[in-house]
């Protein structure tokens, strides 16, 4: 049995690190950008996945940080790497196949898990311009399965992004625009799509024929409706298996006294 | 070409023109040419184009200070020091600069055709996303879509005729008239060696037409060639060069020193405003030449930046919480 | 993927089956993995689908054995020890074999698109050749251009739509069953590094689906992981490995030895009939293995090969007149 | 004034080195295959442009090779370079327009420069295959201009080649397969052409606008008809400038002291 920790032993950060972790699986490959994914990654290399690859898209194939990385382009990624290269190889290698799993973030999410990066409000007369797409639409085009990580809002969890930056599973077919699948739009380039969206409230799921997200676990204190409520789509939560795995104490040992000491990316809970 | 190819840091910031086209090296916070950066803002340079893999701190200086007219490119930011570009965010918002998005591998193969002399490049990246909404051509709304710098069409879509492998589009070869580098070393033929992750910068030199590479040190070009291996860029490839200790500070260079986190932080936090902007410019660009901003941030802050010749980064680096 | 990669010379042979689609680490005669070569022999393999940006040696003698049902390339020959492909010439000759012929970048081209996961690369070169003539589509002519190793099309003609560029060839990616590396050093988990020109190795390991490397030594990992920046390709894009020092014998290895230029003009000298090569294969290949080929090598032959560690190259080789 | 050799004191490969040396220019970027182009660039390096650049295909870039090596994939192209990669590198350098120059060789050669080493015969039913294209139609695709070098049979100077391998003037428009200047063809990429012949007979040069070639100088001791009866097409000799500059004894030293001082590409002479 896992020694799993007390509610007043973890913090909403450690949650979402270890729910995160739990979807990486022993020998993949795994595209990673910095923060908060990163520590969940490193802390499946240090529990059920000590095999997995890192790639990082500013060029370094298979790194082994001895300590957090800043950002991907960082002298860090590279210590005990197996090569350091360029984007092109990172991207390269990305669309011919080898991603099997990409962590993402976004600032809006919709029923299809198109997410939103890059404004907030009319592409054309934005109310906030934010930093763009960045890797995020080819990470999540290419790998075979991709998880996002929000912060659960009601105005982040929308019908419809006001700008898909990454595809989901039912996307805009262009010149027009309608939506279709993304199996259909992909071709052979299909490989999966957003698997998760682990927020600060559950963990979401999608169903891959009708395309639309549901709700999979509760976190801790939450309960279906109460989420459902959080949304602004009518979110299924038919399927809600239960409450999301809770960290264990090992596991809140490696990410305070191993991977993040200092707190930059998940802060030590103070609940005294 | 010739073969003293030494210019100063003004010279170099002269070479570039209102107007042109430009492209750098690096990785978001890392490796920019920063001293060029504000040598460009000093020099009060209007309308520049930006094509970039990824924009950074660099490009938010240079949006700051009214430098730019159109950026194309897929990010911009501080990374952990600063969540947004909030320069360029604010000039979207008053339309006082072009953005054209592409995807950040878009922008990669974008960069790889140009370097390969292809007028573009195929790929099955960001299908069905508004990066590919016609709609917003930002370039093609404003009438400039000329077929020199600027492509006839921000995309193509069509389908793999060999494989059957479906939808495709293309995206137009990256062509710009300067990039401007900064590494570790640099001959002085110019052959480059830069060590750890290249990012992009191979394919940024090809795709210009004139480069310019800033180095930390000039070093005997027999040196480099000991090991032809190991360099990055051919001598042949690059037109100028510069020696520039520290001259990507506050973005880091591998092998070297860190990022300057406090000092990009400041950056972000002071210059959501123009005024902001304008006040920090005042404080760390106008009226000083690189010697004097080096000494105004004095040597126990470079120090502490200042990497551990075995790991290849700062061991004293305060890399900041949230 | 295991993380116990190492396997046998003759398990590598047999990972490649009757009908395989292959391509081979190297350039003409240099790095060539002749000792996995010499086993296909020795096991008879029929019927296999070489691609490869060139080739070279390697190919006669497969050519010339009988294992080769399709060649695409562009060259086949031994360099200054013979001036052509003498079994490929032969076997064209008599129809037992299709070519299907590109050019060298164009054949460069379809490997970076393959390694790049796209489905095609446009390209300028060639144009108003043969190369493009559509009479000449061999695969298609033999009813082959099935969309999945072979292409559906030969080339495609299209124009630039972005910058008026005018006519181009679209060129289909390689894609490849096998790729079989001859390197000087492998980790044990798989990262190579190349010394000296990599030629197309890079993209000939990420067109295919799995990837041999053979390597004069097995390395620990962790001394290649200290110089991430100077190896050649990462770990993860490799299957197998195996040690074979002087596995690329009789070409040659950058920094080890050169190549055998006797041992290849005494084999393009036998090797222009049928039993001139059958004769040349009982000699050489038949009934030995590794270590009895390289004993009947023996050591004054290899030592005189054995390049001096500072120029990379042996300072005794007897290049050979005309 | 240059201390020319006497005619018993050089070869016809010595001829021909010396000619195709002339046709390099300070500061070019040559692209070099092997054998006695190599001797030749060599010479122009050592002789009056002493910064041209190599570039070999298989991946180095500015090497500067101490001896001869045997091929473009020899460890010995290396010395010396500004940098080792591969031949996507060579080849992409190319298509961008670094190249000023290129050295190739052919079994045949038409009235527009188009040259074969494909096969001789019908390509269907070849008489005899040869070695394939290898770079050759890249290289004259890319360059600024191109020197073809080229033993003279009558054989092999033809109307048209049986298989155009590297394109001349004139070539042929797929799919139709009409003939149309080169220019119309290539579009951007139209940076010029075949700039020389040097034949074991004489040099011959191209009208840009016709196509055609033309002799422009004939190797001492052969006239112009001569020349033309040695060609299968109607050579323009109406240009002739004269006879072919002869080897200096300071580049015939070079070649046999410095360059190829085992005589592999170039044989002494020995006419005692």
């Amino acid at each position: 049995m896992s020694d799993y920790a007390l509610p007043e032993e973890y913090g909403l950060a450690d949650l979402l690190c270890c729910a995160a972790s739990r979807e990486v699986q022993e020998n993949e490959i795994v595209f990673a950008g910095t923060g908060l994914p990163m520590v969940a990654i490193m802390l499946a290399q240090k529990t059920h996945a000590p095999n997995l690859k890192l790639i990082f898209e500013a060029g370094t194939l298979d790194g082994r940080p001895p300590e957090l990385p800043t950002s991907v382009g960082d002298a860090r990624c590279e210590m005990g790497a197996s090569r350091s290269s360029g984007l092109y190889d990172a991207f390269s290698i990305a669309q011919r196949g080898y991603v099997d799993l990409g962590f993402l973030g976004g600032a809006e999410v919709d029923q299809y898990g198109n997410v939103n990066t890059t404004c907030i409000g009319d592409y054309l007369n934005p109310e906030l311009r934010l930093t763009g797409s960045g890797g995020n639409p080819d990470i999540n085009s290419f790998a075979g399965r991709t998880v996002f990580i929000m912060v659960h809002e009601k105005r982040r969890f929308v019908e419809n992004v006001s700008y898909i930056t990454s595809p989901g599973w039912r996307v805009k077919k262009w010149p027009g625009g309608e939506f279709v699948h993304r199996r259909e739009l992909y071709g052979a380039a299909f490989r999966g799509g957003p698997s998760a969206v682990i927020s600060t409230a559950g963990v979401f799921r999608f169903d891959e024929e009708s395309g639309l997200m549901y709700l999979d676990t509760c976190h801790p204190g939450k309960n279906p409706e109460e989420i459902r409520g959080m949304c602004r789509f009518d979110l299924d939560i038919s399927r809600v298996k239960g409450e999301t795995e809770v960290p264990t104490r090992e596991e809140l040992r490696i990410i305070h006294e191993v991977l993040d000491p200092d707190g930059i990316f998940i802060p030590r809970v103070n609940k005294a | 070409m010739s073969n003293n190819k030494r210019i100063t840091l003004q010279q170099a910031a002269e070479i570039i023109k209102n107007g042109s086209t430009l492209t750098f090296s690096g990785f978001t916070i890392w490796r920019r040419p920063m001293a060029i950066i504000y040598e460009l803002i000093r020099q009060q340079r209007t309308g520049l184009h930006l094509i970039e893999v990824n924009g950074g701190s660099h490009t938010e200086f240079l949006v700051g200070a009214g430098c730019v007219g159109i950026w194309e490119s897929c990010w911009v930011g501080h990374e952990l020091y600063g969540k947004y570009g909030a320069n360029l965010s604010r000039k979207v918002g008053s339309k006082e600069i072009i953005v054209e998005d592409y995807s950040h591998a878009e922008m990669m193969f974008r960069f790889a055709a140009g370097a390969a002399g292809a007028p573009y490049a195929a790929t099955q990246s960001s299908l069905g996303t508004d990066l590919h909404n016609p709609e917003y051509d930002m370039l093609g709304r404003a009438g400039l879509r000329d077929g020199k710098r600027i492509p006839r069409h921000k995309y193509v879509f069509t389908e793999d005729p060999f494989y059957d492998a479906g939808s495709l589009v293309l995206v137009p070869a990256a062509k710009v008239d300067i990039a401007v580098i900064c590494v570790q070393q640099v001959g002085e033929e110019g052959t480059v060696r830069v060590n750890g992750q290249y990012y992009s910068d191979p394919e940024a030199v090809r795709t210009a037409d004139i480069t310019i590479v800033m180095a930390e040190e000039i070093v005997p070009e027999e040196y480099l060639r000991r090991n032809a291996d190991q360099n990055t860029i051919a001598g042949f490839e690059v037109n100028h060069i510069l020696e520039c200790p520290f001259g990507a500070h506050p973005t880091g260079m591998f092998g070297r020193y860190d990022v300057d986190g406090a000092f990009l932080k400041d950056f972000y936090g002071r210059t959501r405003s123009q005024e902001g902007f304008d006040d920090f410019a005042r404080e760390w660009i106008h009226g000083h030449d690189q010697m004097s901003y080096l000494e105004k941030l004095g040597w126990p802050r470079m120090l502490g930046l200042k990497a551990n010749t075995a790991l290849n980064y700062s061991s004293r680096t305060k890399k900041g919480g949230k």
